[in-house]
């Protein structure tokens, strides 16, 4: 099924969890977080919450940045 | 001075110069210049995770947070409620109930929103978060934010990055007049003494980036900087002498501040 | 910066904050300070023996020699002779050639008699000595001294005992940007950013005393002091950003403003 | 310079200095300084009518609304609500549709309350009043104005009745570059420098009060008020020489110093 | 304020702003602005007759001695034997025995050299010329010159042609309080508030030449100089309101210069 | 009737209009402004508004006062 | 005969007073002073002052120049 | 014999050398300078320099004294 992940078009399996999603992208689960349709996602949801088809997910980090304003 | 503590919402922070992390060459430079300061916070940003290039480094594998305090900013949103949506997530990713709030309401001059400030700030703060927010140097706004429950204001002494320094004193004097709560100083210095400065007024902290991670040596700059907050609150509290014309003259020169 | 040494006529200086020994409370609370303030350079006064109170302990008892450089000074000599003649007798008493030539011009305001100073000064570097002179912040008049034989020249920053900082620091660039020798800003900083500020503009050292003895907690503010000058110093070696009235500026302020 | 207008809402102003009419002696003095100040422009505020004593005087039979442009403000409010009536009720006056708009954030330092100002200034606006409202030196708050229809911006300078001058000659700069509406600097001028120099940063206009009716002599001081605005707005168009460091440097200094 | 006159050495002078003629476009030019200036004063060089160009236009066919106090000065003299023998030679030109007396110390700054002025000052005054010295902001080297009959003292502001301003008002306040005699700013300031600055600090009269002349319109910058003047020379008998922090504040901030 | 004016309790004639107060008050009607319960009245309605049994009334001018804030 | 004017190497007639000098310039008297071999020459002096071979004359007049140091 | 020392009239035994009157006031020699008569002693001539009638003396130390003209 199509998905936009982060921005970006994306094909992925039917019946996938954010667990799995974030497994298949071998991201480590702690210090992200997940938008799904600008809803979080709870830590304690990614193995129960699947995607559908057509949904749009964030998933973000801690990143180089600084003092105010400086992206 | 260990007893000279900075307490907020009942954390305790080690060191009054705060640091942030961009702008720098690498990690590795960053992680020097953080050591170089002698800092225990880090202001981090929350981005989207690079999907396509998996090897990129992640820069919490060089700032451990078990040894540094982690303060994701909301830097680079303009509106309420991106500054929203960002601060929950960073909550969510579970480091971190702190965020340093900051809704930019101009791109040149990246000079904050404070209406849109607060209004975020209501609602982070009702979702408890521990939001401390970035915004001019405005005593009203000021008491507003604490009204509503932040437990310290972050006002600029100039624009973010310029390194004008503490552009009026008088306003920050009057803002800790106004508060009762820590009065960090976020953005604009550009050298030790202004690091300094800020702390002789009675300022509680400063957070700065720019002016270690542009300055020629960075490492270097860090450690001036280290040292300028240490003068600066020594001196602070040391109690310094009254200003004369000359050391004879009967009365102080009282205009301490900018003079 | 272990290679960032201060050389005055061959002689090595470990720290770029100077201290003076008047106006404490006794010889402990000297030692405290000075101690607290990490110099290695103390200015003392050349005085009477007392005769008649042969019980009264001396400073250096206190502060020894072989640990600290001591720096005579000729303060309270109105005239260029009375200052030469202390001069002569400091040095005669066989610790060191060094001098901090004072002549006063006004009781008042203590500024120095320049002419005098100078006067007294190509007697003295005749005699040998190594003659650091008080002057104003006159570029001629530093020129002068140094072309005489001065290996530095001690500019007041306002005046003794005023606290009033660096009131002319245009006048101290001028004057570095005449001379070729090392700058020590003498008298008239009140507080570590003072001194951090002066080191920022090249300066090559600080020498205060009122600042620290006159302060409320006087150990505290020697450490504050120290920590001006570290990062002061610092930061002039670590080049600084340069100010804009924003970060986007394209160029930097031409100190059109406020300055 | 007769071809130097001040036109706001299509509103000729002739004089860039703008007075109040608080704390006077009497309205006989009032008048003189007004007359000795050459304004145009008078600022009053709106209040109830003394139904018990009808012999007292009316400041209108001393300032002729014929020869001045009355300026009604909303002093003494703290409420966007009570502002927006008190505005209404000056229109009602119907001498004019101009209104200086005030809400008070803080009765001690008389700080703006710059959320609630531009709430009301929405309202006024869309009621068709011309509405000149008195803000603190927030560049995005000065952009809300103007993009809800204010025609006109008035920061402060420093707090009402400080006589502190312009505490931060970089913020109006910066609103001068985010706005292009005229700019009236409200409040803080203490003396003629201080006017000249609000003019010669491009300010289009001042409005003093305390400064003129406070000094000892307010004639005098109205008098060299009007000077001062008058050499300042001159000297900005005429153009002035480039700072340096001294005459033959080869650039302008960078205001790196003691700036 | 037809009371408020201003008297050297038995001479009155009607104008507190007195002017160069050097660096101007042409004569007429010079003329022009000197008038828009509203001087009564006028500083003039010595210099040899051009023997060859005898078609050469003559300054003084455009400035009337008559209309104008002319003041001869020793610009470009590096030694005080070249100073006296041009004053010597400008008293005798017959004009007047007034003479602004200048030793230049450095070609690059144009500081003066304090000691070869006050020897050069003796000499003079004893000649029976009224000298007006141009000093550095010395108050000891302004208290012997007074002390040796000069009925005035210049200090200068900043470095000639810098257009920086009063650089460091707390000295010519100490000056004030030293000597009980006229004091002349000469040379430094750039713009109107510059010299509304220096009336405001209590100084009696302004000396300028590169302001004016260099602006882009000298014209309009001479007549903004004039305003500068009487404003600041009016604020200055006026009596400002006291600086505070905010309006309520109990203590006044008496740091006024400066800050 | 009784009515509130200005911040004070007052009794005046019944059926008084807006301008009978004003005249009784010998108010001069330029350069005032009437507020009635809260609502302004227009000067042309001075004639027609009748002050009913516990109204209040604002009736204002123009005052000494400075600049920002100086009441 | 040869003096030096002004700096100049310069041939003049024998017997030149100081008023002859002047006037063969044509150089008005008034406001100018003059400096013969360092020594000044009173107004008054001008007539009775006889120039000699290898004398150094200086004539000076009023120029434009400014306020300190700008020559 | 009567001398001055340290401004001060004082009386001492005749025939008395510098280092004799020294010590006789138990002052430690280093760190210390001797005037006699405006002329200074140096340490070597403490020894062989015998004080007369009426001399004056200065004998001094370093005491605590601070940065410029802080006597």
């Amino acid at each position: 099924m199509n998905i936009t992940l982060n921005g970006e078009k994306k094909e992925v399996p039917d019946n996938l969890t954010v667990i799995g999603l974030l497994e298949s992208l071998n991201i480590q689960h702690p210090r992200v977080a997940v938008e799904l349709n600008l809803e979080i996602v709870k830590k304690d949801g990614y193995a129960t919450t699947t995607i559908q088809e057509g949904d749009s997910l964030e998933v973000v980090s801690f990143m180089a940045g600084g003092a105010a304003g400086i992206a | 001075m260990t007893d000279d503590k900075l307490i907020i919402a009942e954390i305790e922070f080690k060191s009054r110069l705060w640091v942030g992390t961009g702008k720098y060459k690498d990690f590795a430079e960053t992680k020097r210049a953080i050591e170089a300061s002698g800092t225990d916070v880090v202001t981090v940003s929350v981005r989207r995770v690079n999907i396509i290039d998996k090897s990129k480094e992640n820069l919490l594998d060089y700032i451990d947070p078990k040894k540094y305090k982690i303060l994701p900013n909301t830097a680079g949103c303009f509106t309420a409620k991106d500054a929203i949506r960002t601060a929950m997530l960073a909550a969510e990713a579970g480091i971190t109930k702190l965020v340093k709030l900051e809704v930019i309401g101009d791109e040149k001059t990246l000079f904050p929103d404070n209406e849109a400030t607060l209004e975020a700030a209501k609602v982070l703060v009702k979702e408890g978060l521990i939001v401390l927010p970035y915004v001019s140097d405005d005593p009203i706004m000021a008491r507003k934010l604490v009204e509503i429950g932040c437990p310290a204001v972050m006002p600029l002494a100039a624009p973010i990055g310029s390194g004008l320094g503490i552009r009026n004193p008088y306003n920050l004097r009057i803002i800790m007049e106004t508060v009762k709560v820590p009065i960090i100083v976020d953005a604009g210095v550009g050298t030790a003494s202004d690091v300094a400065f800020a702390m002789e007024l009675g300022c509680d902290a400063v957070l700065l980036n720019t002016a270690i991670a542009g300055a020629k040596d960075p490492i270097a700059m860090a450690e001036a900087m280290k040292y300028g907050v240490l003068g600066g609150r020594l001196a602070y509290k040391a109690g310094r002498i009254p200003k004369k014309l000359y050391a004879t003259a009967s009365s102080p020169i009282e205009g301490m501040i900018g003079s």
